[in-house]
This record gives structure tokens, sequence and C-alpha cells, in this order.
């Protein structure tokens, strides 16, 4: 073949309209709203060249409930447990948000040892999240083996909430004023046998999954999300501490007793897909040192200090707080005229947030590399939606 | 011991001219038998793959219907009969209705070449290897035309992606098989086992079999489209590929071609290179091969052919599935070239007579009266 | 390779002192007092330049956008934006406060400065009906085409919703 | 932020001598990283990680003690359901059957969904406010725990009842007091039994009036007052609007005479962890 021959084809192929070298058409497809990879009704219309992913439009509100709206309605007491209904995997971190703020609004005042529940099961809370994550990562990786580990060794924890709680999803459990039940007198033994079954077990997830050549092959380098582009589409969480952000509120504002015990933060480098799963692998560990400190150490005293049919008033002003769940940085804003029902509620969720990463990190990816990035944001639809 | 191996078909053959009502129902009871044989083979795989699964992933399974779940997959069988079968808008009829059928047309016109014991073969083809990978070519045929008529992108992608890989891994496929048959020195699958009545060509052939039968199990996954390479379905991305819009019986086909591709593929496996329904023998430990001689010759084979399924079944339940690209880099950049040296290599030994176990005058492959006509389809060459 | 963020580059300012700084940017800001965190209301027509210069400024560095939400104050028909904004450099916070006429919302759009907005901005839209101005995309987010009404308005009402029993 | 701005919960006092102190920072994550740059190295070191992970999954195949599996309905026996845990809502009546709920409607004003409507007799056998219905709604019920944590009286508590599916959705309404009378304190100061009994009127989970009926009351009273509004033009729904979402609040044509025509009362079998309202005589 001459040059001639070759330069023609080059100008040919050149000329052609679309941006692919072999003048194919570009095509939409819709990705959900029910899609396995979705994991809920997340619809995602894709403009996709073959398999290569050229633009994502993520589209919303199949399952809008208006929360914010029915929060104005409610009282001080009843918008908590709506919370339970954003992000459910991490519902007692949501209800410590809502209770957060309206504490703070109504000043209602604390004693150490519902600080110390609130922090010990939200945070047996993010290990319970993380697990699901996990197992439902895998699945999306097409090992579906995962998935049942995941789900198995949840199962222990969720016995353990619904021992204390008595809800095994939607707990309603961090009230204004304290902690709807004291923990169960088997609260500590129970953990501690979750945690001595756990340990090993995180080892197996590693040997199973981190350590499994096509994993890391499927997500080294896919989905790269710089800091600076995770910082300015508002990630949070995670996702952000992927990128190389060390952000997180239980250091950077400690509440509950996070000021008190001993932990590291896990950041990423490169913001790829595997530095997302191995910041959340390794906030397991971490979250079970939190856990590990804690149990033996709860305060005594009471663990509601206000009558729970007290009517809860707040005087007129805005009021922000926010805190760490297993997603990122959940807000609640407060604004009240005064009286018994707020003016106004706003949530600031993670999910809604970390959402929009994928626009950028997706495209020029494969439709797989798309779907392990989205399950490594690892987002719960119910909390974008609200 | 001496095996004198015949095929149904050399033997309805054989009958023809003198016998022919006998004949005949040995050609009926053929085709009875292989019709029975791939839907009880079909359930018992399917049976044992959600057994198998469940007890990886520390559940137990089907329980509820029968004993232990036995009849879990009847059951589903039945559910499947009576769905209903829907066929898209929009969708190639023709094409639509045509592709399970032929994707279980390839897998049936595979099992009959398949010599699962010295009588139990129903066409003993001399071009046995060549005519299995030809006739399991339609697998792919029938995927492609099932997601390119059901009119759904997803489908269509799907079985693009089968297409490529598909037509990608026979190659690697292809030259692990030529190992096998360099050292046999016949195309006749019935030769490939009564040459490895001294020792399987795994172990026998010094090295170059045990990565051809590696190579061939890999490649073989990739073909019959199982995780880790399951792309055309991955239901994860595509939410179940190929066979989105099949519904009823015709998903039944697809899924009993799917189950029986994976015993195909451990019967090749086992063929080749573990000696089919050869028992073990080990040079003139005369004791021990009289000892494992016991066992009959069809068990061997079953029992041979179940590892490899369940090896299959392992490797399922654990791996993530492998990207499309990188698909395609593993059969280019490390299986071709890995098959390609090893062939050769096998070559070399092959040339050089250089095997583990000496050959002892091993009985010649028996050659049947050519009482027929000489020009039937099995039977003699 | 992603640059780290961190060590933290900025200084923490005091309420005092951050609400000094941006008066000191925009006079016409003025301190909410009602808010629990340091708190500005600042009026609309200095809002974006207010905003690029919280931004940028070397001392403030607010590169987080949180949120961004409104307040329907019906009475005083007034639809007042918030945008609740956090210095993950520095680690300060500061909300702002802006106010838009309720019958004719238009705003201008940070997507320039934070792209995060451009999102939460049509939520907003979608929910309180607030225009932005040179927004890239600005449709309804979680809500129909064709829907009517903004839902999070104070007097919002269709034939579908519900009578809370009293 | 400012120490005056910090939430007063942030640092509770006490418990920092137990604690270990905050320590601990951020720490860069590498993983179990696969080394993956050389050739003949990357495929061994492949074929290992695979191997690594077919040993996990090998070992629960050859373990089948390892099996977490449940068999559900069979297991009825043994099931533990934690004492704690929200099933359904239960009505606690005492040794007598006598329940102690004064009708202050705490928990039917604190319910976030309405699922609480409580009706008062219209007259009394001993005083004024005595219950006739406690109605719960489990289809509108988010099991948040608010009604029994503001009873004043202790009468409501979650049972372990977990078994509520039904094939119509009205079987979801369930009236949980068991009988219509006094509370157990007035009815003990009664020497008499049979003034006791005369005073008390038996109540089933599923005997009108149901939470629909009442309802279907309160809403065509509304409407009537949105309609007396539009009249004058200052309601903000047209009565047709109204109409319509009342056609969507309710699953039967409103108004219904007498009680509602509710499928007959299902006999609930008394198996562990069935709705048992009916648990006293």
């Amino acid at each position: 073949m001459n040059a001639t021959v070759a330069t023609t084809l080059r100008a040919r192929l050149d000329a052609l309209p679309s941006q692919s070298l072999l003048g194919t058409q570009e095509y939409f497809v819709n990705m959900g709203p029910q899609h396995p990879s979705t994991h809920g009704v997340l619809r995602l219309v894709l403009k996709l060249d073959g398999e290569t992913v050229h633009q994502v439009i993520p589209v919303l509100g199949y399952i809008h409930r208006g929360i914010e709206k029915i929060c104005e309605h409610s009282n001080y007491r009843q918008l908590v447990h709506l919370t339970d209904r954003m992000d459910y995997l991490s519902a007692l971190a949501n209800n410590w948000a809502a209770t957060m703020v309206v504490e703070k609004a109504a000043a209602m005042e604390t004693n150490s040892r519902i600080e110390a529940i609130r922090t010990l099961v939200t945070e047996l809370q993010r290990i319970h999240s993380h697990q699901l994550w996990w197992g439902v990562f895998g699945m999306d990786l097409g090992a579906f083996t995962p998935f049942f580990y995941g789900f198995r060794d949840r199962e222990i924890l969720t016995d353990v909430f619904e021992r204390t709680i008595g809800g095994r999803l939607t707990m309603n459990y961090i009230q204004p004023g304290g902690v709807m039940h004291d923990i169960h007198p088997e609260l500590v033994a129970d953990v501690k046998a979750f945690l001595a079954v756990f340990k090993p077990r995180l080892d197996e997830y590693e040997a199973l999954l981190s350590e499994n050549v096509i994993v890391q092959e499927r997500l080294r380098g896919v989905g790269v999300l710089t800091a600076q582009d995770a910082v300015a589409l508002g990630a949070t969480g995670p996702v952000l501490r992927a990128s190389g952000v060390a952000h997180d509120l239980r250091k950077a504002e400690p509440y509950g007793l996070y000021g008190q015990v001993a932990f590291d933060v896990p950041v990423g480098s490169r913001g790829d897909c595997w530095d997302r799963y191995a910041v959340r692998m390794q906030e397991m560990r971490q979250s079970i040192r939190i856990v590990e400190q804690l149990l033996d150490n709860i305060p005594e005293g009471k663990h509601f200090l206000v009558k729970p049919a007290a009517k809860i008033k707040v005087k007129p002003g805005v009021w922000y707080s926010h805190l760490e769940t297993a997603r990122g940085v959940l807000g609640a804003m407060l604004v009240s005229t005064g009286g018994e029902a707020p003016y106004r509620v706003h949530f600031r969720t993670p999910n809604f947030n970390n959402l929009w990463a994928v626009t950028t990190t997706a495209t020029g990816g494969r439709v797989a590399d798309l779907v392990a990035i989205l399950s490594s944001l690892d987002l719960v639809i119910p909390d974008i939606d609200r | 011991m001496h095996f004198d191996p015949q095929s149904l078909a050399s033997r309805a053959a054989h009958l023809a001219p003198t016998d022919p009502w006998p004949a005949l129902g040995v050609v009926v009871g053929s085709v009875l038998g292989v019709a029975a044989f791939v839907t009880v083979l079909g359930l018992v795989l399917i049976y044992a793959e959600r057994k198998i699964a469940a007890h990886f992933q520390c559940r137990v399974g089907p329980y509820r219907v029968g004993p232990h779940g036995t009849l879990q997959a009847v059951a589903d069988a039945v559910k499947l009969l009576l769905k209903e079968d829907v066929v898209p808008t929009g969708s190639d009829h023709l094409l639509h209705i045509l592709a399970p059928v032929l994707s279980f047309a390839g897998m049936v016109l595979c099992i009959i070449a398949l010599p699962m014991g010295p009588h139990a073969q129903v066409v003993d083809l001399d071009i046995g290897v060549l005519y299995i990978t030809a006739v399991a070519g339609l697998g792919v045929l029938g995927i492609l035309l099932g997601g390119w008529s059901s009119h759904n992108k997803w489908s269509l992608l799907g079985a693009m992606r089968a297409g490529a890989q598909i037509i990608s891994y026979e190659l690697s496929a292809m030259l692990a098989l030529l190992v096998a048959v360099l050292f046999s020195g016949t195309l006749q699958l019935s030769g490939i086992v009564l040459a490895q009545q001294e020792g399987w060509w795994i172990w026998r052939a010094h090295g170059a079999g045990l990565v051809a039968f590696v190579l061939f199990v890999v490649a073989g996954t990739a073909e019959i489209n199982r995780t880790p390479f399951d792309l055309a379905e991955g239901e994860s991305e595509l939410t179940a590929g190929f066979h989105t819009e099949y519904s009823g019986l015709r998903f039944a086909f697809f899924f009993l071609a799917e189950f029986l591709n994976l015993f195909v593929l451990a019967a090749m496996a086992t063929t080749l290179f573990l000696g089919g329904w050869m028992p073990l023998h080990i040079g003139s430990w005369s004791a021990w091969n009289a000892a494992m001689d016991m066992l009959p010759p069809g068990l061997w084979f079953a029992g041979k052919a179940a590892a490899v399924v369940f090896l299959l079944m392992w490797f399922r339940w654990t791996f993530p599935r492998l990207r499309v690209d990188q698909l395609m880099r593993l059969e280019w950049k490390v299986l071709l070239p890995i098959g390609f040296a090893n062939l050769f290599f096998a070559a070399v030994l092959v040339v050089s007579g250089w095997y583990f176990f000496p050959t002892v005058a091993a009985a010649p492959v028996p050659q049947l009266p050519a009482a027929g006509s000489s020009d039937d389809a099995g039977g003699a060459p | 390779m992603a640059t780290s963020l961190l060590p933290v580059s900025g200084q923490a300012l005091d309420a005092q002192s951050l609400v000094a700084k941006i008066q000191k940017l925009c006079p016409a800001a003025q301190l909410r007092p009602d808010c629990d965190r340091p708190a500005v209301k600042v009026p609309l027509a200095h809002w974006p330049v207010l905003a690029q210069q919280l931004f940028a400024s070397a001392d403030l560095l607010f590169d987080l956008l949180e949120t961004h939400t409104a307040i329907d104050w019906v009475q005083t028909g007034q639809i007042e934006l918030v945008y609740v904004l956090t210095s993950l450099q520095c680690g300060h916070h500061l909300t702002v406060f802006v106010d838009v006429a309720r019958d004719n919302p238009v705003a201008p759009s940070l997507c320039a400065v934070w792209p995060i907005a451009q999102w939460q901005e049509r939520e907003v839209f979608d929910l309180f009906g607030v225009h932005y101005t040179d927004h890239p995309d600005l449709r309804r987010l979680f809500l129909d085409d064709d829907w009517q009404g903004f839902p999070l308005r104070k007097d919002y009402a269709d034939d579908f919703m519900l009578e809370r029993p009293s | 932020m400012s120490d005056d701005l910090v939430h007063p919960a942030a640092t509770p006092a006490g418990t920092a001598a137990l604690l270990p102190g905050p320590s601990g920072g951020a720490v860069a994550v590498a993983g179990p990283w696969l080394d993956t740059a050389g050739s003949v190295g990357a495929v061994r070191k492949g074929i290992a990680s695979l191997l690594g992970g077919m040993r996990v999954t090998g070992r629960y195949v050859a373990r089948p003690s390892t099996v977490v599996t449940q068999h559900y309905p069979e297991n009825r026996e043994t099931l533990r359901v934690p004492e704690r845990f929200r099933g359904a809502l239960r009505f606690h009546h005492d040794a007598d059957g006598y329940h102690g709920c004064t009708v202050c409607r705490i928990c039917e004003d604190q319910c976030p969904n309405r699922s609480i409507v409580i009706t008062q007799r219209e007259k009394g056998a001993l005083t004024k406010k005595e219950l006739d219905t406690f109605i719960w709604r489990l289809d509108a019920c988010t099991f948040c725990n608010t009604c029994v944590m503001v009873c004043p009286f202790n009468v409501l508590h979650f049972g372990p009842g977990f078994e509520s599916a039904v094939y119509d959705r009205r079987l979801l309404v369930y009236t949980l007091n068991g009988y219509a009378g006094p509370t157990a304190a007035l009815l003990n100061k009664q020497a008499d039994p049979d003034a006791r009994k005369a005073a008390c009127e038996p109540r089933d989970p599923f005997c009108g009036p149901t939470v629909l009926q009442a309802l279907a009351e309160k809403r065509a009273a509304r409407r009537k007052a949105a309609e007396a509004e539009a009249a004058q033009g200052v309601g903000l729904k047209s009565p047709a609007a109204f109409e319509k979402s009342a056609a969507r609040t309710a699953p039967d044509p409103v108004p219904v005479p007498g009680p509602v025509p509710v499928p007959a009362p299902v006999p609930v079998p008394t198996q562990p962890g069935s709705v048992e309202a009916a648990d006293v005589g």
C-alpha cells in the first residue's frame, strides 16, 4: 500500500461527519428507570457510540415524595421519621441530622450517654451501609457471590439494630432530646460477637474481590474524578476523599463523640473507581476501630431528657447543621417563624450532589465502566429525589 | 482391556442391508434417546447449578419442590411452558422465532457426536473435532439473530458483544484442540479417546496438554458466554443482553442451550484431554489398571465431565465479569500467543515422539467391517 | 494525577472577621443575626460579583457550594435564595441570603463559579420557579416538564393534593 | 467556626477520661495492590489472585454448616422476634381485659400520618369521655413508634406480629380495643361485676365504624365547609377539585351509611407472629 492510498483513506475518514473513525452513528439508550445497576428508579439517558459513552443525562424524579413539603406540615418530632426514607441505608445518620438541627434550634440539651449511643449506632450503621454497598458493587461487576456474603454479614448487624431499636431499615431512633430506647442490655455483647465474626470476613472480602485481578483491571484508572472536579461538583464523603481531599466532618467539625475517639480518614490519590472502592473498604475498618473504643465506654445517664409528648417550640430564625453519613455530607436547614412547626426545612443530601460526578467521569468510557462508576458512587436514589 | 467402540449410527448402517427394521429401531431409539438425554441433562444441570451456586453463597438453594428441591427445575420448565410468548412489536418475527431454535440445534448437533462411552455415541464422524467446532458456531448465530431481531438496543449490544467474543475465542479453543489432535493423530473423537488408553493428554503430553486444557477451558467458557465472560448477557450492564425480549418457551430454549453448552464444553474437554470414557490407567500397574476398569466407562465419562462442569461453576460464582476491551485483549494478546507457542511445542514433542509414558503396543483402532454402504455418514472410515 | 487540596492552605476565620471581610468586599452586605452560623444578606445586584470574590479571594476560598435552596416568604412577597458555602481549604462556613421578588423571581446563575449550582439551581427552579439567567440547561429536575406551578411555594395547590387531616 | 457557635452537645463532659482521645488523620489508601506491570509476572500474579478468590468460595461450598438460610414458615416455632420489634400495634389490656385509654388523643395528634383515629362514645357509661373505637390503619402506618412514646398511660405497644399481608386493603384497618367503655381504673371502682359488664360493649378487630367511615364523615364535613368557602370566594380549591382529591383518598365510595361493608371478620389464626389484635375476650 503506498502513501497516497493511505492519505486518501485518512482524508476520507477525516471527512466523515461523526467523531468516530468508523463513521458510526451515535444513538440514545435509556438506562433505567428500571435497570439492575441503577439501584432504584434512577434513569440515565445515554448517548452511545457502540459501547463508548458520549454523554450521560440523569433524569430524576421517579421517587420524589416531597419530604421537604411534608416537613412543613409536621411538628419537630414528626419530621425526624421522614428522614428515614431519604438515604434508607443511613437512616440513623439522617435521624441525627434532623435531630441535631432541631436540638440546636430549640436549645435542647443532651448528655454524654445519648451522644455515645448516637455515635455508636451511627458508626455501626456506616459499616452496615458499606457492607451492602460492597455486595452490590460485586454484583454490578458481575460477581454474584459478594452480594450474598455482604447481605449475610449485614444481617447480623440488622439483628443487633432490631434488638435495640426495633426497626431494621427505618429506624426513627435518634430523637430530639435523646434516643428512643436505651441500648439493649445485650447490645455490647452482640456487637462484640459481630466484630469477632466480621473482622476475618473483611479479609475474606479482600481476597474475594479486592485482590482479584479482574476487579483491579475493571477499576483502576476508570472514572477518574480529580480533586478540583470533585469539589466543584459538590461531591462529598468517600467520593470526595477518594479524590484526595481529606474532608470528613467527623474530623473537621466533630459532633457526637467523634472528637474523643481515635480514627483515621482514608484518602485516595487518583480519584478513580479503585480509590473509591479502597476508601470504603478502609472506612469499614476505621468504623470498627471507633466502635471498639466506644463499646466499653458508654457513660451512665438517661437516654431521653425531655418528656416524650412535650411540645418542641422554636423561636424565629434559620439553623443549619450537617454531619457525615456513609455517603457524604448531609445538611439540614431549618427555617422557623416560631411555633411548633417549621416554616421551611431543607435537606442537603449527599447523593443528590454526588450523582453529578457521573456526567463527567463516565464520558469516554464503556458501558461497563459506567456501571462500575455508578456503583462506586454508591447512590441511594430516594436520597437524590427526597 | 480391549475396547471396541461402536457408534449407534454405524450399528444402524451395519444392520440396514440385512435387517432394516432393527436398523430403523436403532435410529428412532437414538433420536428419542438424544431428546430424553437433552431434556433430563438440562434439568439436572440447572438443578446442579442452582444448588452449587447456593452453597458457594451460604444458601441452600431450591428446597421446596420435591425433596431438597429436586423437582424445582421441572416446575420452572412447566412454568416457562405456560408463560405467554411475547414477541415485541417492531421485531423481526421470523428471526426472533428462529434464533432460539438455531441456538438449540447447534447444541444438539454437538451432543450427537460426543463419545460418552464405547457404545454410547450416536455418530462417530471421522472428522468429529472439526464437525463439533463447526456446528458449535450455530450457537453464535442464534445469539446474534436473537439480539438483532429483538428490536432492543441492549439486546443488540449483547449480540454484538457475543459475536465478537465467540469468533475471537474460537481461535484459542481451536489451537488448544489441535494439541490433542496432534498427539492422537486423528480427528475422530473415539480415536482420540482410544489414543489416551495409556494416559490422558493432560499429563501425558508433557505440559503442552495441561496448557492446552487450561486454554480450552478458558476459551470455551468465553464461547459459551459464562461468567467471567458473560458479556452478552451482562445482567448488570445490559439487563439480560440478547435474551432480554424472550419469554416463555423461547427463553427456555435459550436457557437450555446455555446449560447444555456447558455440558458440551465439559464433554469436549474430557474427551480431548481427560481421556473421555477411558479409565485412569497408570503405566504398567496392572493391578491398579484392573481396579480402575471395574467402573463402567460411562461413569468415568460422567464423572470427568461433572468435574469440569463443577470447575466452570466455581469460576462463575467467584469471578466478576471482564470489560469488553479487556476480553479482547486477553484473547489476542495473552491466550492466542500462548496457544500458538503451545501448539508449536506440542508439534515438536509429537515429531520427536517424546511422551511421558511410552506407548505399549496399543491395540489398533478397531475397524468395523464395512458391511453397509461405503458412504454412510458415521462409522468406519 | 489529582492534586490534593490538603493540607489546609488557608486559615479558618471566626464569624466576626468573616463578616467584616465580606462587608469590606461588598459594603451592601448585612449580617443576618437570626442565623446560627455566619450569615450575610446580599442585595441581588451585588451577588454575582461577590460570589466570584468569595470563591477566588485568597483568604476566603469558598470552594464548595454545599447547598442552594430557597425560602418562600409569602407575606413579604420575597423568595429568599440561600447559599450555604463551605471552604474545604480554610475550614469556615458562610450562609448567603439573597432576596428576589416573588412575582418575578430572576437570579443570576452561579454555574460558572460552582458547577454544582447547575443542578441545585434546577431544583430551585423546579420547586420554587426561580429563573436563573445564563443557566445552560434550565429545565424541571424532578417534576414533569409540563407540570403547572411550583410545589414548594407556600400557596401551591393542585387537584391531587391530599388535605392533611386536621 | 467561632466557639460561641459550637453546638453545646458537641462536647459533652465526662467521657474524655474514658476514651483514648482524638487522634488520627488522613491516611492514604492503596489497598491490596496487584502490580501487573510485568508481562509474565502479571499473568502469574493474576492467576494467583483468581485462585485466592476461588479458595474463599471453595471453603464455603465444602462446609455446608456455613449455610445461613432460614426455612421461614417452617421455623415459626423457633423464630425469635426481639421484644422491641415494631410489628403490629397492640392495645394493652390488663388481666381482666380492661384498658387504660382515657381518650386524651395525644397519640392521634402526634401520629405523623394520621393512622390512628379514635372515636368517643356518644354517651359514656361512667364518665363523659369513654373510648368507643381505637382504630389503627396499618396501611398508613410508618412504624415510627411515636404513638407508643407519647402515650401517657402506656396503653400502646408494638407487638411482634409481622405477617400482616392481606388480599384486601380494607382489612388493614383494625379496631384495637377489646371493648368500648371506661378505663380499668374506673371499672375497678365498680364493686358490682354486672355494673362493670353493663358499662362495656365488646369490640372486635374488624368491627365498625371503621376509620374509613370516620374519615368519610370528616371529609363530608370538610367538603361542606369548602363549598361554603367557595361560595364566598375565599377557598383556594374548587369544589370539583375537592371531589377529586377526596376520591383519591378513599378506596371506597363515600358516604357509606352504616358500617362499611368490609369482608366478614377473617378468623385470625393464633399462630406466633400473626396480627393478634383481639387478644382479649
